[in-house]
């Protein structure tokens, strides 16, 4: 049995496998399905200070292979999530890492302070949801909003701080140095990327939003090159996801240089795909003779 | 609830563009319950597609579902023939709430929302009213089955088959006449806008069955939203996969 | 039938399809399976002002719902293109759009004015050509870059000029609105986004070029999302790519406000597609009781 | 150049992982010459597959392809039976070169590099010599077409079947005895480059057959570059897909 365990900014996970953000809800949709104990980590369903209702329906829209959503950061807030959701996440055996997200770097600190007395064991500082007015990825696309943000909530946060970056952007590897200056402790890419569907009969944009997340294996490819580039350029850890729906891609993922992955649209066709994942990793693994899955991080050698 | 591929034991096309599929899956019947849906994958797609169970046989273990061809994806299901197997993921969400059996329902379905109407009718049988609209003649569905369950009313908006006109004149008709307890709905927007309007003026309960595009259809992506209303008035988004598909009629803004 | 003729910077095309630049070669190679001369437009491959060997193999790389490639823009040159096959082209009845590239403004100027006696239709600066070294995308991802190139080529060139964007940028309509106001006559986009796929038993990218440049369905959303976006804030034709496989898309990205397309990848497993794409669209015009294309130009309505 | 689906009459796998298939497509095999390949659509894949011609039949119009499942896209080919139809774009690239019957031609195969060669052994009769390099016993394929067809040497890395080693010397051995006009190889590049580089030392002409990754088959994307050197030197990046696959062994760089 190769050893899939893996640590991210001092936290250790199981295995490299987490659900990712907003795909996973806070936990509790899934185990019916499987023991959620299993997972290396829970990226929790993105929070606000205060609830927010997300934007009006259609949040949805089908892409070849991939989708668009707006949600829109739908979420009961920080304070419903600490009395409803934490205490049942906590009879868990797994990583939490509570998403965060604002609409002003205030906001931002707010929760961050709300949770540092909590039991997550991590914050993942969301500066990139594409479906929000305000906040969101304003703070992900320069490389000053996103310093500031970090810079901002470091003072506030007890937990390592992962920043999730925005792929909508021309240069990635420069804001990720400079959340890492500001003392990111790991980074986690990508979200999603933006994208827009019609409906031709109705002349009407598919999503209530007009706009919204690309995410799924369309977007695979970008997620392995932004990985790798950013992952050469700091020295944080680095998670991966963007349109892994195998172990295979995890392994591609993880090669490209992601300490961890996390796996979101891919549960929507098939939601045991993370175990799927676990122990699909597992026995390539062990059939490469590899003991250790932090033997491949970053091991993909550039032709040139 | 349970994820796995099923084995199709026949598919027919009872009207040019609606299929009706049994599928051998008794561990998934021995758990659901009427007005519940499942999610069915379709091929190599990245969502799967809700449809409601139009009837469950607990004897042989089969489900019944009953869909029409709007898309790509439907038009791939229907490709699948008898011996194929469905990937299935069920059963999902909130039924209807079947109250006594010797309470007295009226159930009302607008073209392909009938299905889920089926079994809430061979629940109340006799003490059971059906109403049914069509766009036309050559739309009707499942008016046998609903026929010989229960006492049953065809609209067609173009008269062309039983009634002329939409379902609203029979169902208020229906509730002068027959009195129900419960009204059951599932059809396109405005016709439930339209019942849940006409019920709110009768002494009498109304569910009805919502359709939102979904992602996950367990609760966990947050996409299928729909807008409600609790009695203190505050609105909110609820979720057609886990709060839903049935709600109470008056906690549902249509907007 | 339905008139399917659009206009784009005054040149007439007999119908909105055009073969987009770098898979339609010179256009010869599709002749077999069918009469060029129904193309609305072909965009020839990349054109430098010397012979260019491009990139070594492996060059391309399948990914879901799409491919990467790095050819590197292989090409034979301005002179070799007007010499051995301007000529052939020419005896089709067809428009055509010289793709112009250059690693710096000098050679962009060189190459307009090269064609600026000759009988191409249109020409099409390529600034987001993301597998070259030198100039390509370095022009296109900054507002100043792209806006500095448009300046200078314009004063060599004699025919309308179209400007090919990047999409790998943060603010898409800002550059279309800086080339837009140094005179550009059109703007194309999207080209490639920029991704990565490593073999995980060689532990190598697939591509030579390590990354490379993802096109195909799978980017079709984030197409039509910068093209709505762009239409909606320059006044000059937007001719819109990226992913159209098939009428349906090709009205979709029309009604996002393209005025005309251009088709690559889908030729690949079709090379029927144009041709296709053409009937289709007739088929789908008159089906819906529409005299004239240009009528859905645009005509999504937002939301909000 | 034709594109379209045509139907699959038969479908063997004669050792595990390596499928040949017969097709019936009569104005294919018309056009085609030996060492041509074809482009196979793979289901909704975005790229397609490129495979050589193993054999064409003019009298019933029969395509034969031998391939090795190598990853999915292949292991999708394999699913399709007798009786499905497969998409198939071609004949497209230059083949080799056949010299007039009389005269004397050594044919090298390494592995899945096999098939592109037996209507070449057909063309030379006895005139021709096979060397069939395989890694052992269980990968040989396609022997008994070449033994039936000319003269054939098997030789495996580990000596299971056949000579004991790589194609090279028996390759050197014919190049003296049998002393052919022309050498023919395909194969994996390293035995490529040997075979190149110990022809160049006898007085033999000698074509190779490459493979290199393809986007659309045709010449138009300029995907499947291959180094080649003119007479004068220059290097150069020839296409696979439209200047070959067959180039002459002198014109090829190995990089
Ligand atoms: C709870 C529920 C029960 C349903 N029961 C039935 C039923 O019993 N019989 C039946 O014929 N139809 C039913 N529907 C509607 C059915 O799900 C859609 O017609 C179907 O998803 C359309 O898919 P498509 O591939 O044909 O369309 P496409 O347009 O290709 O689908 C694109 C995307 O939009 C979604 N979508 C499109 N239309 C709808 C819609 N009306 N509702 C929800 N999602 C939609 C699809 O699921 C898919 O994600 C039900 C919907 C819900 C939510
Ligand atoms: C001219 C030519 C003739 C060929 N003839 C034969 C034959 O007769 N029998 C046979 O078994 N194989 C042949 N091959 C190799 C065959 O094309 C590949 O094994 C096949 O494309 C692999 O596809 P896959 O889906 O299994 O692999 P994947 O790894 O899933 O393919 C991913 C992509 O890489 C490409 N690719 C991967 N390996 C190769 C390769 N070696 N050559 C070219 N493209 C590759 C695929 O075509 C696809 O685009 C030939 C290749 C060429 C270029
Ligand atoms: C329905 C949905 C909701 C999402 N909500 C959030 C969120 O609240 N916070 C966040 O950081 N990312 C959110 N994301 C982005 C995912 O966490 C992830 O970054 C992205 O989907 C790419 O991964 P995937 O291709 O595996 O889905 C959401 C994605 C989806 C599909
Ligand atoms: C093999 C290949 C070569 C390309 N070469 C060029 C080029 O020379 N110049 C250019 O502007 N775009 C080039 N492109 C980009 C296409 O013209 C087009 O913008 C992009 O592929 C998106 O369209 P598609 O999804 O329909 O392929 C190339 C694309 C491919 C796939
Ligand atoms: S579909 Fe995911 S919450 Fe309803
Ligand atoms: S595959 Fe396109 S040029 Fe060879």
């Amino acid at each position: 049995m190769a050893n899939l365990s893996v640590n991210i900014a001092g936290v250790t996970l199981k295995n490299p496998v987490i659900t990712a953000s907003g795909c996973f809800g806070f936990g509790r949709e899934y185990e019916d399905f499987y023991d959620i104990s299993r997972l290396g980590g829970i990226s929790l369903k993105g929070m606000t200070a205060k609830k927010r209702l997300g934007n009006p329906p259609p949040r949805i829209a089908e892409t070849p292979a991939g989708m668009l959503n707006s949600v829109g950061l739908q979420n009961p807030g920080v304070d419903a999530f600490l009395r409803d959701d934490l205490p049942y996440l906590k009879t868990k055996d797994t990583v939490l890492i509570a998403n965060i997200a604002g609409s002003t770097v205030e906001d931002y600190c707010e929760i961050a302070s709300r949770l540092a007395d909590s039991e997550v064991d991590l914050l993942e500082l969301n500066i990139s949801c594409p479906n929000v007015k305000e906040g969101g990825v304003a703070f992900g696309v320069s490389c000053e909003g996103a310093a500031g943000v970090v810079r901002a909530v470091k003072r506030h946060a007890r937990q390592p701080l992962l920043v999730k970056l925005s792929p909508n952007v021309t240069d990635i590897v420069s804001i990720a140095k400079a959340v890492e200056s500001e003392g990111a402790n790991g980074i986690s890419l990508i979200n999603t990327l933006l994208g827009m569907r019609i409906d031709i009969e109705r002349r009407r944009p598919v999503l209530y939003n007009n706009v919204g997340g690309l995410s799924g294996p369309a977007v695979f490819p970008v997620a392995v090159r932004m990985v790798w580039q950013v992952a050469n350029a700091v020295k944080v850890p680095v998670v991966g996801m963007g349109g892994i729906a195998s172990a295979k891609d995890a392994i591609e993922m993880m090669m490209a240089g992601a300490s961890a992955v996390q796996v979101g649209a891919a549960m929507f066709s098939d939601p045991m795909a993370p175990v799927k994942i676990i122990e699909g990793m597992e026995s390539w693994l062990s059939g490469h003779g590899i003991a250790d899955v932090g033997e491949i991080v970053g091991t993909v050698r550039p032709w040139s | 609830m349970i994820c796995r591929e099923f084995e199709i034991v026949s598919r027919q096309e009872p009207i040019p563009g609606v299929f009706d599929y049994k599928i051998h899956c008794p561990e998934l019947v021995a758990e659901a319950s009427p007005g519940q849906f499942v999610h069915i994958r379709c091929g190599e797609r990245s969502l799967r597609r809700p449809i409601s169970i139009c009837a469950l046989d607990r004897g042989t273990g089969e489900l019944r579902l009953v869909f029409e061809v709007r898309g790509e994806g439907t038009r791939e299901l229907s490709h699948l023939a008898a011996g194929d197997r469905m990937d299935i993921l069920g059963p999902l969400g909130h039924g209807f709430e079947l109250l006594d059996p010797g309470a007295r329902a009226v159930v009302v379905g607008g073209g392909i929302g009938t299905p889920p109407l089926l079994e809430v009718a061979r629940h109340y049988g006799e003490r059971c009213q059906a109403i049914l609209g069509f766009r036309s003649v050559k739309n009707v569905i499942l008016d046998q089955d609903f026929a010989s369950a229960c006492g049953t009313v065809v609209c067609t908006d173009d008269g062309s088959w039983g009634v002329r006109g939409t379902v609203l004149p029979a169902l208020e008709a229906a509730l002068q006449g027959f009195c129900p307890q419960i009204v059951y709905a599932c059809g396109p927007k405005p016709m439930l806008k339209g019942i849940q309007e006409l019920c709110a003026r009768y002494p009498v309960r109304c569910q009805l069955s919502l359709e939102e595009r979904m992602g996950c259809g367990v609760g966990a992506c947050l996409v299928c939203a729909c807008k409600t209303r609790a009695e203190d008035g505050q609105e909110n988004y609820a979720h057609v996969c886990k709060d839903g598909p049935v709600f109470e009629a008056q906690s549902v803004v249509f907007e």
